[in-house]
């Protein structure tokens, strides 16, 4: 089992803050959007969206998500 | 070392500037900026969302990059997350100085960075919807003042 | 209409600060500046006079001329006359405004103003001795960024 | 009686804080200041000090002061 959590209006899209993803092997990030609604994986590949793994900021390409991964996914912010 | 705080509930912006000026009184000057949630507006509620891993780092490396910049007595970086209605403080910076040039600048740099360049994501409740507000093109432009 | 006082007593900022956060709470964001006697300096007690027919309408002009050239929703400035301690508050400018650019503009404006161009005179008392204080070059320089 | 004001290190040089000054007819301000000592009288008549009779700004030149007039010495502020 992996986490994805979806931060700021990614949220509104996921339909919640976040979501279980039950994982058999260490899965490509590809395959995992493959796997959302059409219109959530392509905001999530949007650009502008960084990515955190277990709290560290990653780049997307090459991304595996294993077992017990969190996998934050976090627009422009509009903070302060 | 900059007080750096993601504070989870209101707080009090003149305690905390009274504590910060008692702490600094070696500072001549104190320049503080308080941002609150506006009245008026049709906007009742804001809320502000932020990533537990990388916010409170992303704020403290912030303030030490500004303390690095700038000759500084002290400087407190206080940030609400959660819901908040009119008139709730959402942000206080201040910094102490023994030449106020410098607490001028290291607060407005402060600031520019939290408003286009910290982890946190902004909605507004107005006529009972939740709203996301998008990053405005003037606070990036206004990171390229530094 | 801006709020401008000349006091012949200890004020308090921090009071001075929430009463004017709370009269402005259409504003998104307050910026202050608060100079306050040294501590740990050599100098144990600083006197500022004034000449009152010149001094509080010299400040109400120049507060004038801020709120005419930025965008405020308020603006206080106080400033103390006397003999002070170590620790005493000099000068709070607060601005209160819509856009946080147009708070710092005018608040470092004024202060620029009020350390070179106000009608103050200074002296500081070290080692049992009273010294009047020249004005400083970078004063005059202050108000070439204007 | 006409009052002078000295203001910041005037005062110092001055002896105090104000004069009384006994006037028989209104007197130009080169005669007030040639009847003061040497020192002080250079001293108020330095470029940059500005003076305000009555309480309103006055340019030296021609200055005349007369029964009842205060006259302020003002040297460079060194205010905040």
């Amino acid at each position: 089992m992996a986490r994805l959590l979806f931060l700021g209006r990614l949220e509104d899209l996921a339909g919640g803050p976040e979501r279980a993803l039950p994982l058999t092997a260490p899965t490509a990030l590809a395959d995992i959007l493959a796997g959302l609604p059409a219109d959530l994986a392509a905001a999530l590949s949007g650009p502008r969206v960084r990515l955190a793994r277990n709290g560290a900021l990653v780049a997307p390409e090459g991304l595996v998500l294993a077992e017990g991964d969190e996998l934050a996914f976090l627009p422009p912010v509009s903070g302060g | 070392m900059p007080e750096v705080r993601l504070a989870l509930a209101p707080f009090d912006p003149a305690a905390e500037l009274t504590a910060f000026g008692a702490a600094h009184d070696e500072a001549g000057g104190i320049v503080s900026f308080l941002g609150k949630v506006r009245a008026g507006d049709a906007v009742d509620a804001l809320e502000l969302r932020h990533f537990a891993p990388l916010t409170l780092p992303g704020m403290q490396a912030l303030a030490a990059q500004a303390e690095s910049r700038w000759n500084l007595a002290g400087l407190l970086v206080v940030h609400r997350s959660g819901v908040m209605v009119p008139g709730d403080p959402i942000v206080l910076v201040a910094a102490a100085a023994r030449h106020r040039r410098d607490a001028f600048a290291a607060t407005d740099f402060v600031m520019d960075h939290l408003k286009s360049d910290s982890w946190f994501w902004k909605r507004e409740r107005s006529g009972g919807e939740w709203r996301w507000i998008e990053p405005r093109e003037q606070d990036h432009a206004d990171l390229t003042r530094w």
